[in-house]
């Protein structure tokens, strides 16, 4: 076990009290509670955390939060693996392990860094192309160098929620201005959520030195943080969250958080979930989630040790690590200076500070001159030196952009850089404002207000904790103030006035006396290895639009999405193309501001909830009685009943066989029903329905079509007329939502001056439909206030009446063209009713069937089911249903569409019968038809099967299709080639196979 | 994710609502009458404007009721919601 | 004839007819109260024979102001859009209610419908009860928004409900839909295990704030 | 002479640190007049231009595009491509693209890396296995490679799929075109705008059109945002924009506008070797080159132009992700856009006249012309050239709405692409 060299004997908010074990690349190490992974491995004196992308440099830690593009690992085994984590973000737990997927020590692929000029951006572009059949194999060998880490291989066993929220005022980030934001929106009494992505609240501050210096009201700032988290957490109404990331503004101010519940700790436990995703509809959104620091470019700058200057004072502030022994400081503005004087204060040296500006003065500088640090001004580092740890730098004189003098080499270990900050605008522009270029400031402020939203802090460019704070309280203030509520009196959180600031000195790139394409390599995006040439290469080959830029480099395509380089990049590209960085602009940001997981997202819509199981009142004794199932939209239907190892066709036989020759029984409860009522609804239904609904006398009942605006079928279904302008309509199991859909909007938005409702019913019924010569035999038995007999109660009609002591609706319907009964029942009492049918009809070998048995018996009878024989591009003409068509209607809806050219030309697909000429074959569902198996591909095809089976009533097979003019070609051949190369040919008949007459379903 | 403020729940989240598309399209009174071009533009022709458009969305999670949204389709903004001839909240009774 | 056997939609989830063994801390409750009476009327608003003839028989005015219900003796009447209210009683008075209310209305544009069958009814209480739902429905149920006396239709994760305030903050009574009732029940339990759920026994009476028990409608003026 | 591209020339250009190149296409400033303008740079737009040189030996063309060309659609499908359509009309046309598409590396000289990966489409219900072997029966009679798949095979060639009988709606099969797979997007516009603008066209980015010019009934040119631009005749190939462009010529399209999302996650080690999409579990996924896990959301229901949609719809693509892979639910997802698709009532393009002479119009690809990208600029190019549709466009005229001509594919493409 290493030791951790680098840690530094106190400071940080480290608990040192509570060391960690955990391991890395096989080799264990420890850490403190507090740690992230970046921070201990740090500590450990762990330089090389992985390999770049393309050409396989070695790599350390640049920047300590959500902008590193190097330290990405791979967290946890098996099941538990979560891949491409990055290590600053990484809390450290006992137990961690985690590797990367480069090799660390020698690495093979190292090569590619040698032959590097061969691999310049968008190079397979123009390679890789002969010979033709060769791709593959290249494709294969660029997939597996490409990929950072591993995808888990095993299913998740964790859990992951959903919670929407809603807020007056959320605050989006908990530095210093986010905390006052929410501190005055709170004290004012609004619902106020706080969320920081970190471990705690504090923001940059917790990367600074936590002394008096800085105080905020007389208090360190750490204490500040703890009374102003205490405070907000104390409030009823403000909620406080922490490792909670805010990673994406969508409209009308709907945010997206992710919550960490577990990773942060190994793990979530029993019942608790990992991730919760939190959806926020909130009535303002204050953000303030601060600037992220910009390195600078110059040669070899992906060298192990170099870091941006915030995360050096990072690792030394807030986790008490020191990176290395020796630094260079390398800046073009204040901040850095900063962190050379961290550096000596945790006893460091600090080797030189190199400042691209003309005699640096102000408050830093001076500070920095009187710590005894040499500045070496209008110079820059031009190259580092070192492979798998930076060893030193060579610096130089700068004029004008330009290479005036080579200077000194400065050994060092840690190089700490500062380019200026880039406000964290990512949120701000998710729906669509433009970030825009502020030239003093020298970065991307966000631009005008979204609305309902408003920006504090250093995301302003507001650079002084002084400004922070009192610009947080404002926006704080100002959101609750809009939203009706009183702000509380009080001054903002003081800070002391900051000391004189130089202002920065843009700039992007140092000068190597060479053209970009000749000196050493600078990178501009570490992940995705872009350097400074491939930008020139670009612009050179046309590639000039940023967005072209991007796709071509791959700059910001990584999975810190640019945070660190992008803004570099687009200020090479702006120099390069002699236009200003405005015109260059910026590429889009879009969400997610960091990775989120999919099991989050996804959250509770998983597994047995994936998707709600819709059952009917029956469905337990289905189950019971060993129904298979099938799908029918969200519903489950029973789809057969097989006995004991009975095959699926000897099931189906007997159904059927049950059904036609006794009785069968089926559950039909899934078909939407819908009452319709009001003195307009027969009005109403006949623009509706193709057929008439006018002249229907109540207790009857009929079976209509409706059809789109276009003329094409859509859904069909049998309506009972209970009275005088009150009906009761059936439709497909899969299509009543839409139906009732359909009738609402004709209904409010064309015709609001009928007088008519309509109200979903589907779920009050229980539908128990006993079709069968005996199915009359047995409601007799079980209902004695219904007369049953033949004209009494004749087909096509319903009664109300008890069965089995239960007030039902009875329909005299048949799909099967068998003497049959539809029992509509209080769903409560289904189940009875069922059972109650099942008994009565046992001594006529009553048998349960399911969808595939109705769809034999319906298909004998050439009855359609909407949505298999037809697929919304037939007619009811196409389908031989004219007899569907009010003769004396002038208008109902698809009407006018049914007498356009091409609907009433000839060569339409027609409904028709087809009967193998093997009638053991059954013609595979969905076979195509032609006229000339022996023509030539293209095939000329002329239609196809729609419904296909084995009639056990029949005796041989039988099919529905629909083919080109079939109606006029019945006793025609036709022939299926199949996928085997076999042909099935088939006489065309007429679509009903059974009792053509209905003197079966008429008795 | 739009919150759309239904003219009688007031606002709620957009997966309460269905999109019923363009508004204002009337069914021609005579179908019959028109030509074969003049009913297909009332059936498929759509005006799919960048900017300010004019169409319905439904309650259907909700009251069940259809009303007019005029909405900026670059920038989502809803300018106003309405139901044409609808007796004001609250005098309904 | 056997005895007639009446089912829940809820019939197959065990805890939901006999309870569960409750958690140690408990932050919510949740019952279910099958075979209430529950009822859609449907009529306007603005055709004042129709609320005088339904006020007459629920003792009450029919909300019009949206996401509202009113009470009377032993009714809840709820608005769910500008024609469509939901009435729930007890079960025991459904025949009575849904007689007393279609004599009353037997002239009038209206339409009274028995829903009993086709859904039925889960009450959550207690400090969690809020979050349980927070989790499937995008409502704002704060007190603030969602005061005692509130109610409208919505999802709850991706079924259809109606929620009805009972308690601000505290109480919730919804409705669910037979067919999805499965489902949302174990989306439920899934939902509220977090915060400890206890699930009471099946209760089949209706449940009303303030209420008395129920009585019986005034005898319909029509039938 | 342009820089031939190969192994050699790049190895001869490292020599020289690949300071030789030579740009990919010009930036000219656009001339007055030209045969034929075309609006539009992305895919489609670029190849037209492409077919318009090399088939019709036509040259004198611009294409105008109102921001960086390939940065509409192009820049934002999930690439992929395939050819295994229901009808023959469809059938025929995505057939002659992916013909195209099997040696477009090398006829343009730029590796657009298509990658013959397989295509799954799974069916999860009955329906959809009917549907599904309709469509192969129908691809086989036309000459395009098409299978069913039952799901023990599906799970022997993509070992991660779920495909066990008690998930919410089983895999019951599926169809598989080896044929297909997907291509680089970018790759794909930047080749066709690099080999035209060899072939001498002109191709303006940055250049908006504002209105067309017409005398009487026939087509005289446009104005742009860099001025009037008279031509012969002119080609609209906009995609999401197609109804703007309409409103400005006077007519009226079939057309609607709607969001369309897609997203990739972070980068990994190859795991999914295939191409697999799912209606009725809706989502569709592949692994880019670089690793990350491509993914295809629904569309929005509402119009809209802003390039962005709703996240419940994301929310919807992820939860079917996982429920097909439940070993990526540990995955994390890096970005999600969205781009503009023009809709027709028939999920079916038109390519062909318009009201306006001389003024052809290529629109209506919705979720799924990416595929199409060198067939139609083919057939398109073919158009403007003769001023008629090829027999394989005839069918997608736009008066097919007068005379219900419709070819839906709703149905038989399932899910879109
Ligand atoms: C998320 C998503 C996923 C998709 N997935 C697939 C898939 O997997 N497979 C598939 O086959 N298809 C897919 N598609 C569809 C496919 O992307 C498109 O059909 C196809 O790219 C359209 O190409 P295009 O060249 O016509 O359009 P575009 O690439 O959009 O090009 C149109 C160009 O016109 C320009 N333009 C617009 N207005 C003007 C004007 N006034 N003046 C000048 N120029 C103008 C635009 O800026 C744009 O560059 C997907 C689409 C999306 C959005
Ligand atoms: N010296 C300098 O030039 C300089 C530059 C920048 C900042 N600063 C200092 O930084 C402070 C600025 O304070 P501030 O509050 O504006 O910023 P901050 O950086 O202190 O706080 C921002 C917080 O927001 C969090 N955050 C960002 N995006 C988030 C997201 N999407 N979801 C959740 N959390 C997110 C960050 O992790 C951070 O904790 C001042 O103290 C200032 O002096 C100084
Ligand atoms: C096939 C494909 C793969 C992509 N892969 C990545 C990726 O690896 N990293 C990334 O940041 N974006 C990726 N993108 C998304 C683009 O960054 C970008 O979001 C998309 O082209 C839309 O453009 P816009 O976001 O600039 O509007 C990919 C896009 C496509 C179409
Ligand atoms: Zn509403």
């Amino acid at each position: 076990m290493s030791q951790q060299t680098h840690r530094l004997s106190q400071g940080g908010r480290i608990d040192r009290g509570r060391e960690i074990r955990f391991t890395f690349n096989g080799r264990e190490y420890t850490g403190y509670a507090g740690d992230t992974l970046a921070s201990a491995l740090l500590a450990n004196g762990v330089s090389v955390i992985g390999r770049s992308f393309k050409y396989h440099r070695p790599r350390g830690l640049v920047g300590a939060g959500p902008e590193e593009p190097n330290a990405i690992v791979q967290v946890g085994l098996g099941g538990q693996t979560r891949p491409d984590q990055r290590a600053t973000q990484v809390e450290l737990f006992d137990g961690l392990v985690a590797s990367t997927s480069a090799r660390l020590g020698f690495d093979p692929m190292g090569l590619n860094n040698t032959f590097s000029r061969m691999l310049p951006a968008g190079f397979y572009y123009k390679t890789f192309k002969w010979p033709a059949k060769s791709w593959p194999s290249y494709e294969k060998r660029i997939r597996q160098a490409a990929g950072l880490g591993y995808s888990p291989t095993e299913p998740d066993t964790d859990r992951y929620d959903h919670m929407n929220a809603h807020c007056d005022v959320l605050v989006v980030g908990g530095g210093p201005a986010g905390l006052a934001a929410a501190l005055r929106a709170g004290r004012a009494g609004a619902r106020v959520m706080l969320v920081d992505e970190n471990a705690e609240f504090g923001g940059s501050l917790l990367a600074e030195r936590d002394a008096q210096a800085n105080a905020i009201d007389d208090r360190s700032p750490h204490d500040w943080i703890a009374a102003s988290v205490a405070e907000l957490s104390a409030m009823q109404e403000v909620r406080v969250m922490t490792r909670t990331t805010a990673f994406g503004n969508y409209d009308h101010n709907f945010i997206g958080l992710m919550e960490d519940k577990a990773d942060y700790r190994g793990g979530p436990g029993a019942g608790e979930v990992r991730h919760r995703l939190w959806r926020v509809r909130a009535q303002r959104v204050v953000l303030a989630t601060g600037a992220l620091e910009r390195p600078l470019v110059f040669g070899n700058n992906d060298r192990p040790g170099i870091m941006t200057a915030s995360a050096v004072s990072t690792y030394l502030n807030r986790y008490g690590v020191a990176p290395g022994w020796r630094t260079v400081v390398f800046t073009n503005n204040d901040s850095a200076y900063q962190t050379a004087l961290d550096l000596k204060a945790a006893g460091r040296d600090v080797a030189a500070i190199v400042d691209i500006r003309t005699n640096p003065t102000g408050a830093l500088a001076d500070a920095a001159r009187e710590a005894g640090i040499p500045i070496h001004d209008s110079s820059a580092i031009i190259k580092a030196r070192g492979s798998r740890r930076v060893k030193s730098v060579q610096i130089a004189q700068v004029k004008y952009g330009q290479l005036a003098e080579e200077g000194d080499t400065i050994a060092c270990d840690v190089v700490a850089t500062s380019g200026g900050w880039s406000p964290v605008v990512h949120l701000h522009c998710h729906i669509g404002s433009k970030p825009q270029w502020d030239d003093e400031a020298a970065c991307f402020l966000p631009g005008p207000d979204n609305p309902g939203q408003s920006s504090a802090g250093s995301v302003t460019g507001a650079f002084s904790l002084r400004k922070a704070l009192s610009q947080g309280f404002e926006q704080g203030g100002a959101a609750v103030a809009e939203l009706g509520f009183e702000p509380t009196a009080g001054a903002a959180p003081s800070a002391p006035a900051p000391g004189t600031v130089m202002p920065i000195q843009p700039f992007w790139i140092a000068p190597t006396g060479k053209p970009l394409s000749r000196g050493p390599k600078q990178f501009v995006d570490y992940q995705n290895d872009t350097t400074a040439a491939d930008i020139a290469l670009a612009v050179r080959e046309g590639y000039e639009s940023v967005e072209h830029v991007k796709r071509y480099t791959a700059m910001g395509f990584g999975t810190d999405q640019g945070k660190l380089g992008n803004i570099n990049g687009m200020a090479i590209l702006a120099s390069l193309l002699d236009q200003s960085i405005p015109e260059t602009g910026t590429t889009t940001f879009r969400p997610a501001y960091t990775p989120v997981s999919f099991g989050s997202v996804a959250g509770r819509t998983a597994d047995h909830l994936f998707d709600p199981e819709r059952k009917t009142a029956m469905h337990d004794w289905h189950v019971q009685h060993g129904a298979l199932f099938e799908n029918v939209g969200q519903w489950k239907r029973p789809w057969y009943y097989p006995k004991d190892d009975e095959s699926m066709q000897a099931a189906l036989d007997r159904e059927c066989r049950s059904t036609r020759n006794g009785a069968g029984v089926l559950d039909a409860s899934t078909l939407g029903k819908i009452e319709v009522h009001g003195p307009d609804a027969n009005r109403f239904l006949d623009m509706i329905y193709t057929g008439g609904r006018r002249k229907m006398k109540t207790g009857t009942c009929r079976y209509g079509l409706m059809l789109h605006e276009d003329g094409m079928i859509f859904d069909d279904g049998v309506t009972a007329k209970l009275d005088e302008n009150h009906y009761y309509l059936t439709t497909t199991t899969g299509g009543a939502a839409g139906v009732l859909n359909w009738l609402e909007q004709w209904h409010q938005t064309e015709w609001p001056d009928m007088d008519v409702f309509f109200t979903f019913v589907t779920d009050q019924w229980a539908t128990v439909a006993v079709n069968g010569p005996k199915s009359r035999e047995i409601l007799q038995a079980l209902c004695d206030d219904i007369d049953f007999d033949r004209e009494a109660f004749a087909f096509m009609t319903f009664r109300e009446g008890t069965v089995a002591g239960v007030a039902a609706r009875v329909f005299r319907i048949s799909f099967t063209g068998e003497l049959a009964f539809e029992i509509n029942v209080d769903a409560n009492y289904g189940r009875h009713v069922w059972e109650a049918v099942m008994a009565a009809g046992a001594p006529h070998g009553i048998t349960p069937y399911g969808t595939e048995t109705m769809h034999i018996l319906r298909a004998e009878k050439g009855f359609i089911v909407a949505g298999q024989d037809t697929d919304g591009a037939v007619t009811p003409m196409d389908m031989g249903m004219h007899w569907a068509i009010g003769k004396k209607k002038d208008d109902f809806i698809g009407m006018r569409s049914l007498s356009r050219a091409d609907i009433v030309g000839e060569g339409r697909k027609q409904y028709v019968g087809l009967v193998p000429t093997d009638g053991s074959i059954v013609l595979p569902e969905g076979s195509q038809l032609v006229n000339d198996p022996e023509a030539a591909l293209p095939m000329p095809m002329v239609g196809h099967v729609s419904s296909s089976y084995h009639s056990d009533t029949l005796g041989h097979s039988f099919a529905l299709a629909v083919v080109e003019d079939g109606r006029s070609r019945h006793g025609e051949t036709v022939y299926s080639p199949q996928v085997d190369g076999s042909v099935i040919a088939a006489t065309i008949t007429d679509p009903v196979f059974y009792d053509r007459e209905g003197a079966r379903q008429n008795v | 994710m739009f919150q759309i403020d239904c003219p009688w729940c007031g606002p709620r989240d957009q997966q309460e609502f269905a999109y019923a598309g363009e508004a204002a399209i009337k069914r021609p009174e005579n179908p019959a009458s028109l030509s074969d071009a003049e009913w297909a533009d009332y059936l498929f022709m759509r005006t799919n404007p960048r900017g300010r458009h004019h169409e319905q969305w439904r309650h259907v999670h909700g009251c069940g009721q259809f009303f007019d949204v005029v909405r900026d389709t670059v920038t989502y903004r809803i300018e106003s919601v309405d139901v044409p001839g609808r007796p004001a909240l609250g005098d309904a009774s | 004839m056997s005895e007639i056997k009446i089912e829940s939609p809820l019939v197959d989830q065990v805890e939901a007819v006999r309870g569960n063994s409750a958690p140690a801390k408990v932050g919510v409750r949740m019952t279910e109260h099958p075979f209430l009476g529950q009822i859609v009327l449907r009529g306007k608003s603005s055709d004042t024979a129709f609320t005088a003839a339904c006020a007459g028989v629920l003792g009450c005015e029919v909300p019009t102001t949206p996401n509202t219900y009113a009470e009377g003796q032993g009714v809840v009447i709820a608005w769910m859009g500008p024609t469509e209210w939901l009435v729930l009683v007890d079960g025991e008075s459904t025949p009575a209610w849904l007689s007393a209310l279609r004599g009353a209305l037997a002239d009038v544009h209206a339409g009274v419908l028995d829903t009993s069958g086709g859904q039925t009814l889960i009450s959550l209480e207690g400090p969690a009860a809020l979050d349980v739902l927070a989790k499937g429905s995008t409502l704002d149920l704060h007190p603030r928004v969602a005061p005692t006396g509130f109610c409208t239709r919505s999802l709850l994760a991706k079924s259809a409900m109606f929620v009805r305030v009972v308690e601000a903050g505290q109480r919730f009574e919804i409705v669910v839909r037979r067919s999805f009732a499965d489902y949302l029940w174990q989306w439920l339990v899934d939902a509220g295990g977090e915060y400890g759920l206890a699930i009471q026994p099946a209760e089949s009476t209706l449940v009303l704030a303030g209420l008395q028990a129920s009585a019986p409608p005034k005898t319909a003026t029509g039938a | 002479m342009k820089n031939r591209y190969s192994i050699f020339s790049l190895a001869r250009n490292a020599l020289s640190h690949h300071e030789n190149w030579d740009r990919a296409w010009r930036s000219p400033e656009p001339k007055s007049e030209y045969d034929v303008i075309i609006i539009g740079a992305g895919g489609h737009g670029l190849a037209t231009a492409y077919y318009l040189a090399k088939e019709h030996g036509i040259t004198n063309v611009a294409v105008v595009e109102k921001g960086w060309l390939g940065g509409g659609n192009t820049a934002r499908n999930t690439t992929i491509v395939r050819s295994n359509y229901l009808y023959d009309e469809s059938a025929h046309l995505f057939e002659k693209s992916l013909k195209l598409w099997e040696g477009l590396s090398r006829e343009l000289n730029y590796n657009v890396m298509f990658s013959q990966r397989g295509v799954y489409n799974l069916a999860h219900t009955l329906q959809e296995e009917r549907d599904a072997k309709r469509r192969i029966n129908a691809n086989r009679l036309n000459g395009i490679d098409s299978e069913w798949v039952d799901a023990r095979q599906i799970k022997a060639e993509v070992p991660y799929i779920d495909t066990s009988s008690n998930a919410r709606y089983p895999i019951l099969g599926g169809s598989l075109q080896r044929r297909a797979g997907t291509a680089r997007h970018d790759g794909v516009a930047w080749g066709y705008a690099r080999a035209a603008d060899a072939a001498g066209v002109d191709i303006i980015e940055n250049c908006e059109v504002t209105n067309i010019l017409r005398d009487g009934g026939t087509v005289t040119g446009v104005e742009t945002t860099r001025g009037t631009i008279r031509a012969r005749k002119v080609g609209i190939v906009v995609a999401g924009n197609s109804g703007v462009l309409a409103e400005m010529a006077g007519f009226r399209l079939p057309v609607e506008s709607h969001p369309l999302q897609a997203l990739v996650s972070e980068p990994v080690k190859p795991i999914l070797d295939t191409v697999i999409m799912s209606n009725a579990v809706h989502g569709y996924v592949s692994q880019s080159d670089k690793g990350e896990l491509v993914i295809g959301a629904g569309i929005d229901a509402f119009n809209g132009y802003g390039q962005r949609g709703s996240f419940n719809i994301i929310e919807e693509t992820i939860a079917a992700i996982k429920e097909m892979f439940p070993i990526f639910s540990r995955m994390r997802m890096l970005r999600h856009w969205g781009g503009i698709v023009d809709t027709t009532p028939d999920a079916t393009p038109i390519i062909g006249k318009t009201p306006v002479d001389n003024l052809f119009i290529n629109c209506g690809w919705g979720t799924g012309g990416f595929k199409a990208t060198p067939g139609s600029g083919w057939v398109f190019a073919h158009t403007l050239a003769t001023g008629e549709p090829h027999w394989i466009n005839a069918p997608f005229s736009l008066d097919r709405y007068t005379t219900g001509y419709l070819v839906d594919e709703h149905g038989a493409a399932g899910v879109a692409h």
